[in-house]
């Protein structure tokens, strides 16, 4: 691997951020598989580093689940889109900042098609009129969250609490990075580092003191797919690209895995589970699972959260042998305490990978 | 073992790497010709039992050299000889299939 | 005529009766050896045939008129035919004439096995009678006889072409060694008696020959060594013969009854065919028969070559021979022992283990037929024209007719049979014979040869006739269904092998070709038909190794100096098109464009 | 002496057509923008089909020329239509009035970089057709391992690609994939080869031969199928994607290194004088001829002719043929015919 190689490449593929003034959207999933993620996006970006961060009540859905199980039609997903981007408009902002990949997906590939077919943002323009007489402006930037994380990755650095690197041995430690499909492979110039060398998590893991791993199957789906994991008789299907990337990983011994998209961590995680259970194959050490986390957790330990703040109980894959390289202290008595500390209850541990 | 009631497909992928070769390596000693093979699809055109049970020697010599499983092919031939006829490269098709026959355990 | 030793015996004969009984000793194992190996019905067949005084006077005769005379070798080359039987012949006469002097002078000895073979040492001449003159006299004659022979086959050996033969099978060195005794016995035996004359008396070449030597050598002392020199070749002779090609001798003495009595070639290796392939007596006929030995190539896959490598149970040969043969018949046609080259070839293929079984892949396949029903076969596909010509005719002459394999060929097995496969060839022609019995047909029609000989040999079709085109399209004229006018255009006809020498069938496509065009013959012709080298019968030669076959075929058609080829089998047609400098037919083609 | 004429590009294009006008009695000009000349060609090891020596055939054709003016390292600064003519000055200074222009800039290897997916200058041991050429002139090269085991060419690398911006065949890639896994299968017997191809374009005086031997006497292995994508693995090999289309699978298969086809692209270089001569530039990005078909040499500009691949790929020997019909037409158009 030659790394001046992908210095070039990813030299060619920077995009513009704007340091401040985003209106944020969350995602449809996210709150529900990792809920502690976006609230630490606003909690780092508005707490920690003091910027304009605007929230909405009224957003809904942008429709990318619909639209990528062929459920509603593109004009409708882009109608939805146009709200979404008059609530911005009427909140006074221009850069919009969708949590979700294939939200962000969706708003490139809508304003893309815009530029193409102008006839059709003016008919989407009447669309949204005649729904809710709502007007927009397109906004003059759209990034990913995690843009936004990359774009201050220097500056969590400078408050870092832990770095990701192995207390032990001194040694950076081994991330996967895994990159939602819908951020870059459909316009590798929205996305930071294009989509064959993507910059976006790698950028994080490099300032943030660890070794990324660049191993065959990095390309890949993480299995979620949409269609493949809803329909219970293909998720078989799903199932197999997870695994595939797990065994191409494999060699590389990975200490954790950084992702950017509401799916991926979830399959990732979760499918690990289903394989042990299936084949009694764990990918991590000792009978663990490799931890997986969103780039907000992995920002959030950085930056000295509890992990137990960051939600990182809610994992199937236990991300306490990560936590012990580290060096992030925490208790293990209180994984399983809600908000109010009551007991929630242990839950039951699975037969086949090594759970805490 | 849990029944989730969905299990790991099997990969498609042809693994060039996990493919055992040594059927196609015996062959082309015996049948040195079989190499010449440019997959243009005649001998399976011309096969008398092609329109029963898709035989086509392309299939079946292009088949081992991917893992596939050609049995059914070879079980079906009749050694007619028209694939020799037809083929542009002048392969010895029967020759291929008769050992084939052979090479299977 | 009196004995002279009278003891009877000299220790000379000792290397003589040592040979003579390793050799009867060894040739009665084999052949009880090879009655074990054939099956009880055989085995009994064989015994009854003995029995039966027609038959085993056809067997005398045959062995008289094959192994002696060599008739079939006269009928193909008088000079080689002379050589053979001028020694064969000559040899019996002087062991046959030996015993009739010792019956006739000292029949006191005729239980002592060698002395017919060295009476003249034996005795002494007390008078000259014109009995015993006539005797001697055609001692020598028949002597003279084989030493001709052998001049002849000394010649041949330095100059082979003079026969018509160029190329004999390379002899190996236990087969030198036979040779150059065998050459050896009869000067040997000259000098003896002519040594021995002043005593023994004798004719017209030993006398001078005794005066001559006394001259300058004295008989006496060169009596004795030269006696034993003589013993000493028969010994060496007959000791190699079971390892030599000589062991066709015997052996075919054993195959004429065999095969007057009806037995078939069953395996490649035991009983009929071990007798078969003794008998060869590597003459090599099969090499220049051969359409594989054009330009020198492929001449140790020749029958020749099979049967010397089944004598030594070379595996790896076996298999390559068998392998690479046409199938063309022409060996087999031309040999004079009657070596069924192409049958023990198939046979030979049949022992091959195949792990991928064979299922019949058209079994769903149903007909429903007219009265005649024409099969085209699989390679009449790639000729279409000839498929389209006998439907013209048939239509012409308003047969009501229909087609078995118009729009997909079946096959009718025989690719599968000369394969070796003979099982799955049986499927095949189980299958169709289903197929055409359902069909209701009362005549198969075929017009490939392949598939005719397959029909013809291997099915068995109760109320169906097979015909072939060629006959029925000249009963078709002959009942005047169709008339047909000659065309200006010459033609060569090529005898397809598998209609040839395969069916036997000659003379009819030459009839039907000539009423329809003008008619040349190639070089060689009917049963001497070279293969055009597209044969499906070889499994391991390649397209390019056929290309100097099928050019050399071609050559042969050509110096008719006819303006097109015909032939009657659509793959002769296919393989000669490729490289054929004139249009190349199928009679069916010729015939229907000349249909009045 | 007769009028002058400059050639543009020292390829094997304007060394042929330089040669030709020389002897045709024209003072002549060469101007090359590398310090030697032979363009690609002079790079290149061998030849297909009768792996000739380029050296001998550059040497050749350089010794032809002796008597011709040649401008090295040397571009073209302004060319102006002028008195019946082109004005030029070159880089170096001088300026020639010239009665007629040969274009001969030929074409631009693709970048193969710019295949993300392939990982040219990522990947330890992907290299492209002209760095192997390079290292079997005697040029060493890292990226290629002492005993490679398994070797893989990728055909059509930039080339047939909309999405690269190039829609043409490069034409020769095909048979250069086939000549140098040849030539890689004689210096390595014991590797295995592979050609990634979508069609096989083997159309020249014995491409087809060239094939067959590959197949029949080389075992080089065929898989009909673009590669999709290349990765490295833990131990440094290339592990390559494709899908097998006709068997209709996908395929992988690990390699020790990976031989880019880079294909012809238009010589970007060129611009300025496309501008200022104001020439017209075809669909494709190459110069556009009069036709296509008997116009060829042709730019449709008076006294403006084209040779070689400055217009499309072309093959050596096509190159040549039109570098001597340019000659030819430029002396027809000087002599008023």
């Amino acid at each position: 691997m030659i790394y001046e190689g992908k210095q070039k490449i990813w030299s060619d593929y920077q995009k513009e951020i704007p340091d401040d003034h985003w209106y944020y959207v969350r995602s449809c999933i996210r709150q529900n598989f990792f809920p502690a993620s976006e609230r630490m996006f606003t909690e780092i970006t508005q707490k920690v580093l003091g910027k304009d961060v605007y929230e909405t009540p009224y957003h809904t859905t942008c429709g990318g689940i619909a639209y990528h199980c062929d459920t509603i039609p593109q004009e409708t997903v882009m109608t939805i889109v146009a709200r979404q981007f008059a609530l911005m408009t009427e909140a006074g902002y221009e850069n919009y900042c969708p949590s979700c990949i294939t939200s962000f997906g969706n708003y490139a590939e809508t304003l893309e098609t815009w530029r193409e077919f102008p006839e059709l943002e003016a008919k989407i323009r009447e669309n949204l009129w005649k729904a809710c007489k709502r007007e927009f402006n397109k906004p003059k930037y759209l990034a990913h969250s995690s843009d936004l994380i990359y774009h201050w990755r220097e500056e969590i650095r400078k408050r870092a609490k832990h770095l990701l690197i192995n207390q032990e041995t001194g040694e950076p430690l081994r991330i996967v990075e895994h990159i939602g499909c819908h951020y870059s492979k459909m316009f590798p110039h929205k996305g930071v580092g294009g989509a064959e060398y993507p910059y976006v998590l790698a950028g994080m893991v490099e300032s943030w003191g660890g070794q990324v791993i660049d191993y065959p199957e990095r390309r890949h789906c993480c299995g979620y797919g949409f269609r493949q994991y809803h329909a219970k008789a293909n998720r078989g299907y799903s199932l197999s690209n997870t695994h595939k990337k797990f065994e191409s990983m494999e060699p590389y011994k990975p200490d954790a895995i950084i992702t950017n998209c509401p799916g991926c961590p979830y399959f990732l995680d979760r499918w690990q589970y289903v394989i042990a259970e299936q084949t009694g194959k764990t990918y991590g050490e000792n009978g663990y699972g490799i931890p997986v986390f969103t780039y907000e957790e992995i920002a959030g330990l950085v930056l000295g959260y509890d992990p137990w703040d960051l939600g990182l109980q809610l994992h199937q894959v236990a991300v306490e042998p990560l936590l012990k390289k580290m060096g992030v202290e925490y208790d293990p008595k209180a994984k399983y305490l809600g908000l109010n500390k009551e007991d929630l209850m242990r839950p039951e541990m699975p037969n086949s990978i090594k759970c805490c | 073992m849990i029944d989730f009631g969905f299990t790991l497909s099997k990969s498609s992928t042809v693994d060039l790497n996990k493919i055992d070769h040594s059927r196609y390596d015996q062959l082309v000693k015996l049948v040195p010709t079989a190499r010449m093979c440019m997959n243009c699809g005649s001998c399976g055109a011309t096969c008398t039992v092609s329109e029963y049970k898709g035989m086509s020697v392309r299939k079946v010599l292009y088949g081992i050299q991917r893992g596939e499983d050609v049995k059914a092919m070879l079980s079906s031939c009749m050694l007619c000889g028209k694939c020799t006829m037809v083929c542009p490269r002048g392969i010895n098709t029967r020759n291929l299939i008769l050992n084939l026959c052979k090479l299977y355990d | 005529m009196i004995d002279r030793i009278p003891s009877g015996f000299h220790p000379f004969v000792i290397p003589f009766l040592v040979g003579m009984a390793f050799v009867l000793l060894y040739c009665f194992g084999a052949m009880i050896r090879v009655l074990y190996e054939l099956s009880w019905q055989d085995r009994k067949k064989f015994f009854l045939s003995l029995l039966n005084p027609k038959i085993l006077l056809k067997d005398i005769k045959d062995i008289f008129l094959n192994c002696l005379i060599h008739v079939p070798l006269w009928k193909r080359n008088k000079l080689f035919g002379y050589m053979h039987s001028s020694i064969a012949f000559g040899w019996f006469m002087i062991i046959l004439l030996g015993h009739i002097e010792v019956l006739l002078f000292v029949p006191g000895r005729i239980n002592l096995f060698y002395y017919p073979i060295f009476f003249n040492y034996f005795v002494a001449e007390d008078d000259v009678t014109l009995r015993g003159s006539l005797l001697f006299f055609l001692m020598d004659f028949f002597l003279l006889l084989i030493m001709s022979g052998i001049a002849i086959a000394i010649f041949r050996r330095i100059k082979n072409h003079v026969f018509g033969v160029k190329r004999m099978a390379r002899p190996t060195f236990l087969n030198l060694v036979g040779l150059y005794s065998l050459w050896a016995i009869f000067p040997l035996r000259w000098l003896a008696e002519s040594f021995t004359a002043h005593i023994s008396g004798g004719s017209f070449m030993t006398i001078p020959a005794n005066w001559l030597f006394r001259q300058f050598l004295g008989n006496e002392l060169n009596m004795l060594p030269t006696w034993w020199a003589y013993s000493i070749a028969l010994c060496v002779f007959m000791c190699v013969l079971p390892f030599t090609r000589y062991m066709h001798i015997p052996a075919e003495m054993l195959l004429i009854p065999m095969r007057n009595a009806g037995l078939k070639v069953r395996s490649s290796r035991k009983g009929f065919a071990r007798v078969e392939f003794f008998s060869c007596p590597n003459c090599g006929v099969c090499i220049d028969a051969c359409p594989m030995t054009v330009d020198n190539g492929n001449v140790k896959d020749c029958t020749v070559y099979l049967t010397r490598q089944l004598r030594r149970n070379n595996e790896e040969r076996i298999q390559e021979i068998s392998d690479k043969c046409l199938l063309c018949g022409k060996c087999e046609a031309l040999c004079q022992v009657g070596v069924e080259g192409p049958g023990l070839r198939i046979l030979e293929r049949a022992r091959r283990d195949y792990t991928v079984p064979f299922l019949y892949p058209a079994g769903d396949k149903k007909v429903e037929s007219r009265k005649v029903l024409y099969f085209a076969g699989c390679m009449t596909h790639l000729t279409p024209a000839i498929g389209r010509s006998v439907e013209a005719i048939m239509k012409k002459a308003g047969i009501d007719f229909t087609w078995l394999d118009e729009q997909g060929g079946l096959c009718c097995g025989r690719p599968m049979f000369t394969a070796g496969r003979i099982a799955e060839a049986k499927a095949i022609v189980a299958n169709m014979e289903k197929l055409i019995l359902e069909s209701g047909c009362d005549t198969l029609l075929v017009s490939c040869p392949i598939c005719y000989k397959m029909f013809r040999e291997q099915y068995n079709l109760p109320g169906v006739e097979i015909v072939n085109y060629i006959p029925f399209i000249n009963n078709l004229i002959n009942t005047g269904r169709i008339k047909v006018e000659k065309s200006d255009i010459c033609y060569v006809y090529h005898d397809p092998c598998e209609l040839g020498r395969g069916c036997g069938m000659y003379e009819e496509p030459r009839k039907l070709l000539g009423r329809s065009a003008g008619i040349a013959e190639a070089g060689h012709n009917r049963e001497e038909s070279i293969c055009c080298g597209g044969s499906l019968g070889s499994l391991s030669l390649d397209f390019s190794q056929r290309e100097n076959m099928t050019k050399a075929a071609l050559n042969d058609l050509y110096t008719s100096n006819a303006d097109a080829i015909a032939t009657a089998c659509p793959l002769c047609q296919a393989t000669f098109a490729r490289y054929a400098d004139r249009p190349v037919k199928d009679i069916a083609e010729i015939v229907n464009n000349q249909i009045l | 002496m007769k009028e002058n004429v400059v050639i543009i590009g020292g390829g094997v294009a304007g060394l042929e057509a330089a040669k030709n006008l020389h002897r045709l009695g024209y003072q002549t000009f060469l101007v090359e923008k590398n310090k030697k000349l032979g363009g690609h060609v002079a790079i290149w090891h061998k030849l297909f089909p009768d792996m000739a020596s380029t050296k001998a055939i550059i040497k050749e054709m350089v010794d032809d020329i002796k008597d011709v003016t040649v401008f090295l390292d040397t571009q073209v600064k302004t060319i102006e239509s002028a008195y019946g003519g082109y004005q030029i000055a070159f880089s170096n200074g001088v300026n020639v009035h010239a009665k007629a222009v040969l274009v001969a800039s030929g074409f631009e290897l693709f970048e193969a970089a710019k295949k993300e997916e392939y990982g040219y200058g990522i990947y330890d041991h992907v290299i492209t057709n002209a760095d192997l050429e390079a290292w079997m002139n005697g040029n060493k090269d890292q990226r290629i391992p002492a005993a490679p085991k398994a070797i893989g060419f990728v055909h059509c690398v930039g080339s047939r690609d909309l999405k690269a911006g190039n829609s043409q065949c490069s034409k020769v890639c095909c048979m250069t994939a086939i000549k140098q896994a040849i030539e890689m299968k004689e210096r390595f017997p014991n590797a295995e080869v592979y050609c990634f191809y979508m069609d096989l374009r083997l159309f020249g005086k014995k491409y087809e031969d060239f094939y067959i031997n590959a197949q029949r006497d080389f075992g080089i292995h065929f898989v009909r199928g673009r590669v999709s994508e290349v990765s490295e693995t833990i131990d440094g090999h290339l592990q390559v994607k494709a899908e097998d289309t006709l068997i209709g699978r996908p395929l992988k298969v690990q390699l020790d290194m990976l031989v880019l086809m880079a294909g012809m692209v238009a010589n970007n270089q060129i611009k300025p004088i496309v501008e200022q001569a104001k020439l017209e530039i075809d669909s494709d990005g190459f110069l556009k001829s009069s036709d296509n078909i008997t116009h060829i040499i042709e730019s449709g500009r008076d006294g403006i002719f084209y040779a070689g691949a400055c217009t499309g790929t072309k093959t050596v020997p096509e190159t040549v043929a039109e570098a001597r019909a340019a000659a030819l037409a430029i002396h027809d158009y000087i002599s008023g015919l």
